[in-house]
């Protein structure tokens, strides 16, 4: 097809998608009255609008990249300084191609899960929240100028309040909305102070401050007349502004409260979509305006990176909330896609266009990646709440033989996120660890270290995260329930099970597939660094992901499945040969001679977190308190009660410290209001002096 | 073609040759404790054994259960042939390097471990919380020896990094190498389970941990993994020698090549055996919240081997 | 240039300015509050004389003397009355202790004159009738300024209301040659009258509401 | 075409017609009316004010309205049209709990003509006197309107607004008489020199440059304590508080607008004559203050209406902290802020009155969470009108605030605006905070409201449905407005 006619498709369908968000919206808030409408009004709208979503990002991935084609004005902008441009370009198609194939999973889902909220909760108000946050979401990775930007980036932020905090009656849920929206704020504002340092710029290259100087295409053009001051002043600002969105560590701390209280198709798109908007952020900002990049931007990211992947998985150990846990490990997976573009950072500093364009790839798809497979995991989760009506997995326990196939799809993520071979957590991972092998002989001076190391450090992460979902895993689905809702718990309904089972076959096709999608970098690459898809990427007629080295690692997971299928008879043979005439008794799991095993005796998440807890108790400095009552003597317990938990350390050393020197400080200051009239005139008076003095 | 024949003589090789040098460290380990100990071809009969017993499954197991030890073999399998044990280059080269070895063996042990916790019982719960920790520290150790060759020769391919290696053999002496083989050696104990981190031998629920995940299993399932946890100590050995001392590697594929490194690599494989016995006897098991300390010992070693490999140069 | 004027006008008006300061200075330690409200129609009466002394000597000055006849009938009869029977019905003679002792608000208030005198210097070259009384004015201004801020009696904080009002206008006749159009004169003057029945209007539901004038219990709105 | 004279004469009729009428309803008919008379009159001034001399005048020269006083005279009708149609319910859900003596809401709707009367001729007089006399005005109707409720906090509030005020305006006042005496030197002949600000405007460049500047300290101190500027602020949270609420709305919404208006014909002046950024410097100055200060009462405020109150500061702190950057961008920001703000607050301050009828009391911690449950529209009307105070986008502020910010850092001034954003940062989470704590969540006390929930909702969705209109499309002749007005203030004709 000539490129014209799918510019003009993709832009169409993108124009239809963002209109059938915005009809679905209405539509459910319309018809709130009744449940089964809306609901079908608002994640119907959902599903339509995903399709066209796709659509629209693969036409624009894969069609031929005709430049600037593809932006339109979403609306004749009625204000004077805000021209509501939307713009398609490589970078946003991709993140498009994000949010639409999780929506149209989660709008699927949602059409089961919401039916948990009949008569409690209004699902047409969640139905309209929903498609809300997906139309600032998409406008967010398609604005085209950075008032725009903005606007669907604050408005992203008040719809994602209002989905935190949909079930307000329990104060938890309350405090983490207030938490979530307050730092995103403050984020927002280092966002505006760091687009305007460029719109400083640009105005005076264009010479007059017209909204013109807004657009993204003036920042791109901004190059020599950006002085290293401002650029420098720019990048931390939006590395403050887009780091709190993501999650990276320091500014972590909204994460894990808000994600698990919101609604879990809600918490799927937070952690899926929401956070990668500080990524796309981060990638426009870096590769497109700052132009190339001193060596101490591309070391703070490596390094925040890497800090923020390993203390993620700790603290995900540690947890025994599920959905606590799977927040935090976004965090640990924002790490490792900020490792990514940390590493193609140093190399397009160093002058190593190949090697950036890897690492770039290698952090882009670790996004797509973890956008799905966290998205599956949401969902398992909240199928598993949706029947136990509880979070802690203390309380779960053999759910898979009650719910197969939510178990096997959570394994499946599992197996994913931990970056195990044949799945796509593995390939992304892979060129991670490829990109920060190659950047060893990069540079002379002692900075090369630092590649090893983060690898060691993401070898590091990748087992404990493997650890952790074991725990998880193991404790929720398998061995006896431990309570009596997880004994009643029932299979989630196949809608829900549709929504999963269309994240699990994504995550096997990118994790089998690699060089099939991996074609899609390519018009990426070359926009953004001006480099075609490296060479050796893909080997051995499209089976092989090479690493863009004749010489240099190859894996093909494709090739391990195929092989391992091949291997498959050889139990089969011995089990023929030797064991045809064993017979297979069902018996009771081994007691020590006890009368039978209860499941208070079983392994809890806190007993298997245990090691890695004294291991590491200089980061978590556990606290564990045990009561026991008795009547005669303190041998026989009649009752004991054990309590254990871990100190958040940023938010009792960085959070807790700041917010109370605050107040302290506003309510030392209400004593300046003191009601006596006497005050108020010599505060008048004072004025008056000082003002004379000046201007004498 | 010959590509389908490599991997069937290897597979052959890798599932004869593993009980052997499992029996082997067993019955040396009772001479040098004056004990006469199980005879060397033991092993294979155990296998034997529990193939023709009958299983007892547990009433609370669910199929991951019975999948896990038909994906831990064939795993183990699969990590096996990517590593090159007589020809220079292993039928697998191709499809993965060292990066795709390390993640095989850490989807064995995902599934060894869900495996332990899915009976119900604490001590599978015990042994898998302890090998999902004990495997997490010795990562990064593992990571970067494996970085530190691989940044020498340029790519994580197994083949390339014995290649790169094959220079005269006292140029093996360099302290990279020697720093990297200390803490892969190190990496091989904690792996493995042998006596500092894990005692293989014993049933004592406190000290097991290896045994504890496999407690529930009986018959043709226990051969399966027994052979698959012999299979992955027989790769990873073979990843130590043939990496570190690639002597008399087999470059050309004719058979008296072929032979004569069979002989040799069986001979490296049997020194590296007695310095486990070595260091198994000598020493005790170390207490659990020991044996961090001694994996980041393995690590310090990794980052000196890193460091040495530009500093010294 | 204005007109040469006699000097005698000049004289008469830097006196009644000076009488007027003293008197200022006279309520500032003053105790009793119906001497106080006697010193400001006193003042008043004052201002009504420089007042009719500028419209004297110039010519065309004539609306001067509608100011200082309405100074005179309102400051100097209607308000003191006003004040005279607030001051009755509510039937308290003594100022409670101010903020301040006699002796320190006194070296405030020359503090003050001397600032004054500061700020008025650039302005006293301008060679036109009665600018040297600017100076008073502006510590009129202050030390009324000072007087409400030292007083605790919601009927002083209204005199020192006034006697900053008597300080304006003295500056607006110091500054200005003949004053300041009519029109603006005239709604000065009737906003004050309307202010003052206000103040008297709030005094009286206060004083039945709080049943005592001590500003210092109006302090309950914090924070 | 005496559109001026009539804008101030229906306001002032509506007033004494209340005098006469008896019932309650009929009163309030007519003050709806009064001022919907007033709002056409300012609609058909805004084009009007376009046409090149860009300026009308009446009675030669005595009312004069150029784009800034148009723009100023359509808030107020707004603001006033909007309480006035509040008032209505408020005063009938008042009378019903004996909250306040019919005698008292005559009072009310008899001053509140006067009240908003004064304003306008604050902004259409050209004199400066009768300027000055216009602000006394509206100061002395306000005093009795804050003091309706005869309690004993709104007698303090009220004493201390009227002792504050009337200090500040005497200050105002000798202030002015400076501005006349500069303007006497130059003209020796025997006329009185014209006390016009046109006049003014045209011979700025021969004034005393000394005693304009001494003149604009006293106006600055003076018009700026009724303005409610930051050291000078101390009386505007307790009067705003203890006012009822259409008055409070108005007291909040515009009439601190106007005598920021006064203080700015004299900083208009002043950097004519002076052409140093003598008067943008302290604008500045004083407007960060006002934000900065407002910021950590808002976090730890424990009164509904003293947290709007603080708010208002806050938002006026910004204007004049814009007007105060003094380039093009960040007034044209500054004067289309005062319209977005003039739109909210009045709602918020509804919904605080709703609330307060309710619950009576404005105590958060006593009102206690899940007003939503109980007032749902209400509890809608403040989340939305709380969120466009704070600057969220949907809502006109954010774009304001934007502008403001944005022509701050074009102009160079990047610390000023960099702690412009940071008290608007801060008194956003202040806001959010205390809001959150009452809107969602389950209520304490299942509230019996006598009155249905639906009162006064009607004004409020109006409001906010206009402040959404406004912010999503500026028609022509607005944005010209606007714009002219701020060519007015940068020293334009």
């Amino acid at each position: 097809m000539s490129s014209a006619l799918t510019d003009l498709q993709s832009t169409t369908l993108l124009q239809f998608a963002l209109c059938v968000y915005g009809v679905g919206g209405v539509g459910s808030l319309a018809a709130i009255r009744r449940e089964k409408l809306a609901n079908l009004v608002g994640f119907g709208s959902g599903t339509v609008a995903a399709i066209c979503g796709i659509g629209a990002a693969l036409l624009a991935l894969i069609g031929e990249p005709a430049d600037g084609a593809r932006s339109f004005d979403l609306w004749p902008s009625l204000i004077p300084f805000v021209r509501l441009s939307v713009k398609l370009d490589p970078l946003s198609a991709f993140f498009v191609l994000i949010v639409s194939v999780l929506a149209l999973a989660l709008s699927i889902y949602s059409f089961g899960y919401v039916r948990g909220f009949y008569g409690r909760k209004s699902v047409g108000a969640l139905g309209a929240l929903y498609n809300a946050l997906l139309l600032a979401t998409t406008l967010v990775f398609t604005a085209g100028n950075a008032l725009f930007f903005l606007v669907a980036w604050e408005i992203m932020a008040l719809t994602a309040y209002c989905l935190v905090s949909f079930e307000h009656e329990q104060a938890e849920t309350r405090n983490a909305g207030v938490l979530f929206f307050i730092m995103s704020h403050v984020g927002t504002g280092c966002l505006i102070v760091g687009f305007l340092l460029l719109f400083q710029a640009s105005g005076q290259a264009l010479g007059d401050f017209s909204p013109e100087a807004y657009s993204f295409e003036n920042f791109r053009a901004l190059g020599s007349n950006l002085s290293p001051g401002r650029r420098d002043a720019a990048f931390v600002f939006f590395l403050l502004g887009f780091g709190v969105k993501a999650g990276i560590v320091p500014l972590h701390v909204w994460l894990p409260a808000a994600h698990p209280v919101a609604p879990s198709n809600a918490s799927a798109l937070l952690s899926g979509v929401m956070i990668k908007t500080g990524i796309y952020g981060l990638t426009r900002v870096l590769f497109d305006f700052l132009g190339t990049p001193p060596n101490w931007w591309g070391i703070t990211i490596l390094t925040v990176g890497t800090v923020s992947a390993v203390l993620g998985v700790l603290y995900a150990l540690m947890e025994h909330d599920l959905k606590r846990l799977l927040a935090y490990h976004s965090i640990e997976n924002i790490g490792i896609i900020l490792m990514g573009l940390g590493a193609a950072l140093m190399f397009l500093h160093t002058g190593h266009p190949v090697l950036a364009s890897l690492a770039l790839i290698a952090g882009l798809y670790h996004t797509l990646n973890h956008a799905i497979f966290k998205a599956l995991l949401f969902l398992g989760a909240g199928a598993v709440l949706h029947a136990t009506r509880t979070r802690n997995m203390e309380a779960m326990g053999g759910l898979i033989k009650r719910m197969p196939k939510t178990a096997f799809f959570f394994l499946m993520g599992a197996v994913a996120i931990s970056a195990l071979p044949p799945l796509n957590g593995f390939v992304s991972e892979w060129l991670t660890y490829q990109s920060l092998l190659q950047g060893f002989g990069t540079t002379s001076s002692l900075v090369k270290l630092m590649f090893p190391l983060s690898g060691a450090m993401l070898a590091l992460t990748g087992a404990l995260a493997a650890a952790c979902f074991v725990k998880a895993f193991g404790i929720t689905f398998l061995a006896q329930p431990r309570s009596e809702q997880a004994a009643q718990a029932h299979e989630a309904s196949p809608t829900m099970l549709l929504g999963m089972g269309l994240l699990t076959v994504a995550c096997v096709f990118l994790g089998l597939f690699p060089t099939v999608f991996l074609t899609v970098f390519g018009p990426l690459t070359q926009q953004l660094l001006g480099q075609p898809l490296p060479g050796y990427l893909t080997r051995g007629n499209g089976w092989v992901l090479g690493n863009a080295q004749e010489l240099g690692g190859t894996v093909s997971t494709l090739g391990i499945l195929l092989t391992g299928l091949c291997l498959a008879p050889v139990p089969l043979v011995l089990w023929l040969f030797f064991g045809r005439r064993t017979q297979v008794r069902i018996g009771p799991t081994w007691d020590c001679g006890l009368r039978g095993l209860t499941p208070q005796m079983e392994y809890t998440a806190t007993g298997f977190s245990k090691p890695l807890r004294m291991i590491f108790k200089a980061l978590f400095r556990p606290h564990r308190e045990v009561q026991r009552e008795y009547d005669y003597s303190p041998y026989f317990a009649t009752t004991l009660r054990f309590e254990s938990h871990i100190e958040e350390a940023f938010v009792t050393r960085l959070y807790r410290p700041f917010k109370r020197a605050v107040l302290l400080i506003s309510r030392r200051m209400r004593v300046l209001q003191a009601g006596s009239i006497q005050a108020y005139l010599i505060y008048i008076f004072v004025t008056l002096l000082l003002l004379l003095l000046v201007a004498l | 073609m010959n590509a389908v024949i490599a991997i069937l003589l290897q597979t052959v090789l890798l599932l004869a040759l593993a009980p052997l040098i499992s029996g082997c460290i067993r019955n040396w380990k009772a001479k040098l404790q004056n004990r006469r100990g199980p005879r060397v071809w033991q092993p294979y009969l155990d296998l034997a054994k529990f193939l023709r017993k009958d299983m007892v499954i547990s009433e609370h197991a669910s199929w991951i259960f019975r999948a896990m030890p038909k994906v831990l073999f064939i795993s183990t399998l699969l990590a096996g042939l990517m590593v090159p044990l007589v020809s220079a280059s292993a039928p697998l080269s191709l499809f993965g390097g060292a990066l795709a070895f390390v993640g095989l063996l850490a989807l064995g042990r995902f599934f060894l471990a869900l495996g332990g916790l899915d009976t119900a019982s604490a001590f599978g719960g015990m042994g898998s919380s302890r090998e999902m920790t004990i495997s997490a520290i010795a990562e990064p150790a593992l990571m970067l020896a494996i970085f530190t060759v691989a940044i020498k020769a340029g790519s994580t391919n197994l083949s390339q990094m014995l290649l790169a290696a094959q220079g005269p053999t006292w140029q093996l002496l360099n302290p990279a190498h020697v720093l990297a083989f200390a803490a892969l050696f190190i990496v091989l104990l904690a792996e493995t389970g042998r006596i500092p981190v894990d005692n293989p031998a014993t049933h004592l629920e406190l000290t097991m941990i290896h045994e504890a995940m496999i407690l529930e299993y009986s018959g043709r399932y226990l051969a399966l993994i027994e052979w698959s946890a012999s299979v992955k100590q027989l790769v990873l050995m073979a990843l130590l020698v043939n990496i570190f001392f690639p002597v008399g590697i087999a470059t050309n594929l004719s058979a008296v090549s072929l032979g004569l490194s069979l002989a040799w690599f069986v001979a490296k494989l049997l020194v590296l055996a007695a310095a486990v016995v070595l260091v198994e006897t000598t020493n005790a098991k170390l207490r659990l919240f020991r044996v961090p300390d001694l994996l980041s010992a393995a690590f310090i070693l990794a980052t000196l081997a890193l460091l040495s490999t530009f500093l010294f140069q | 240039m204005n007109p040469p004027q006699s000097e005698l006008a000049s004289q008469w008006i830097t006196l009644l300015a000076a009488g007027m300061l003293v008197i200022q200075l006279l309520m500032v330690v003053q105790r009793m509050l119906l001497t106080n409200i006697r010193l400001f129609a006193l003042q008043s009466v004052m201002l009504a004389a420089i007042a009719a002394t500028v419209a004297a000597s110039h010519a065309n000055a004539t609306h001067v003397y509608w100011v200082a006849g309405l100074t005179l009938a309102g400051k100097v009869f209607f308000l003191p009355w006003l004040l005279h029977r607030q001051v009755r019905r509510i039937h308290i003679e003594q100022e409670i202790a101010p903020l301040l002792n006699a002796s320190a608000s006194m070296l405030l208030c020359g503090g003050f004159t001397l600032l004054g005198y500061i700020v008025a210097r650039p302005f006293t070259s301008l060679a036109h009738l009665g600018n040297n009384t600017l100076g008073v004015a502006v510590t009129l201004l202050l030390t009324g300024f000072f007087l409400m801020i030292n007083r605790r009696k919601a009927i002083t904080q209204v005199l020192a209301l006034l006697t900053v009002e008597n300080g304006v206008m003295l500056a607006a006749v110091a500054l200005t040659a003949y004053g300041m159009p009519l029109v603006v004169e005239l709604g000065i003057f009737f906003d004050l009258m309307v202010a003052i029945m206000v103040l008297g209007l709030l005094v009286y539901r206060i004083r039945d509401r709080f049943s005592s004038m001590d500003v210092s219990k109006l302090s309950e709105l914090k924070g | 075409m005496s559109v001026l004279v009539s804008i101030l004469v229906a306001p002032i009729v509506a007033g004494l017609l209340c005098l006469l009428l008896p019932s309650r309803r009929a009163m309030a008919l007519t003050n709806v009316l009064g001022f919907a008379v007033t709002l056409g009159l300012s609609l058909q001034l805004l084009p009007a004010v376009l046409q090149p001399p860009y300026a009308v005048t009446e009675c030669d020269e005595f009312f004069r309205a150029d784009a800034l006083s148009a723009w100023m005279a359509l808030l107020i009708s707004v603001v006033s049209l909007g309480s006035a149609l509040y008032a209505g319910r408020y005063f009938r859900r008042d009378l019903a709990a004996q909250a306040v003596t019919p005698g008292r809401v005559k009072e009310f709707y008899v001053l509140t003509p006067l009240f908003s009367g004064g304003m306008f001729l604050v902004v259409l007089a050209n004199n400066l006197g009768v300027m000055w006399f216009a602000l006394e005005a509206t100061a002395l109707s306000s005093v009795l309107l804050v003091a309706i409720y005869n309690r004993k906090t709104s007698l303090e509030a009220a004493w201390k607004y009227v002792i504050l005020g009337s200090l500040g305006l005497a200050l105002a006042l000798f202030g002015t008489v400076f501005t006349y005496a500069a303007a006497i030197d130059q003209r020796a002949a025997t006329g009185l020199p014209n006390f016009n600000w046109s006049h003014l405007m045209a011979i700025a460049g021969q004034l005393d440059t000394r005693m304009i500047k001494l003149a604009f300290v006293f106006v600055l101190v003076g018009y700026g304590t009724k303005a409610g500027l930051a050291p000078m602020h101390t009386w505007l949270p307790d009067a705003h508080s203890e006012a009822p609420s259409p008055t409070s709305a108005m007291l909040s919404g515009v009439s601190l607008k106007v005598a920021l208006y006064a203080l700015l014909r004299f900083h208009i002046l002043t950097t004519a004559s002076l052409g140093t950024p003598f008067s943008q410097t302290l604008l500045l100055v004083f407007g960060l203050a006002s934000m900065c200060l407002a910021a950590p009462f808002i976090l730890v405020q424990t009164n509904l209406k003293r947290l709007l109150a603080y708010s208002s500061l806050e938002h006026v702190g910004l204007i004049c902290a814009g007007i105060g950057l003094n380039s093009p961008m960040t007034i044209f920001g500054a004067l289309l802020h005062m319209g977005y703000h003039a739109l909210t607050k009045p709602v918020l301050f509804f919904a605080a009155g709703n609330i307060h009828q309710t619950w009576h009391t404005l105590q958060l911690r006593r009102i206690g969470t899940g007003v939503a449950k109980v007032l749902p529209w209400t509890a809608l009307c403040l989340g939305l009108g709380g969120a466009a105070a704070a600057g969220l986008p949907p809502f006109g502020l954010f774009f304001s605030e934007l502008t403001v910010l944005s022509g701050g850092f074009a102009s160079g001034q990047t610390a000023a605006t960099a702690i412009l954003l940071g008290a608007i940062l801060a008194s956003f989470c202040g806001i959010l905070y205390q809001l959150t704590r009452i809107l969602p969540g389950t209520p304490k006390v299942a509230r019996t409201t006598d009155a249905s929930p639906l009162d006064g909702v009607p004004t409020m969705v109006l409001m906010l449905g206009t402040l959404l209109v406004f912010s999503l499309w500026l028609p022509a002749p607005l944005l010209e407005v606007v714009r002219q007005a701020a060519r007015v203030i940068g020293g334009l004709p």
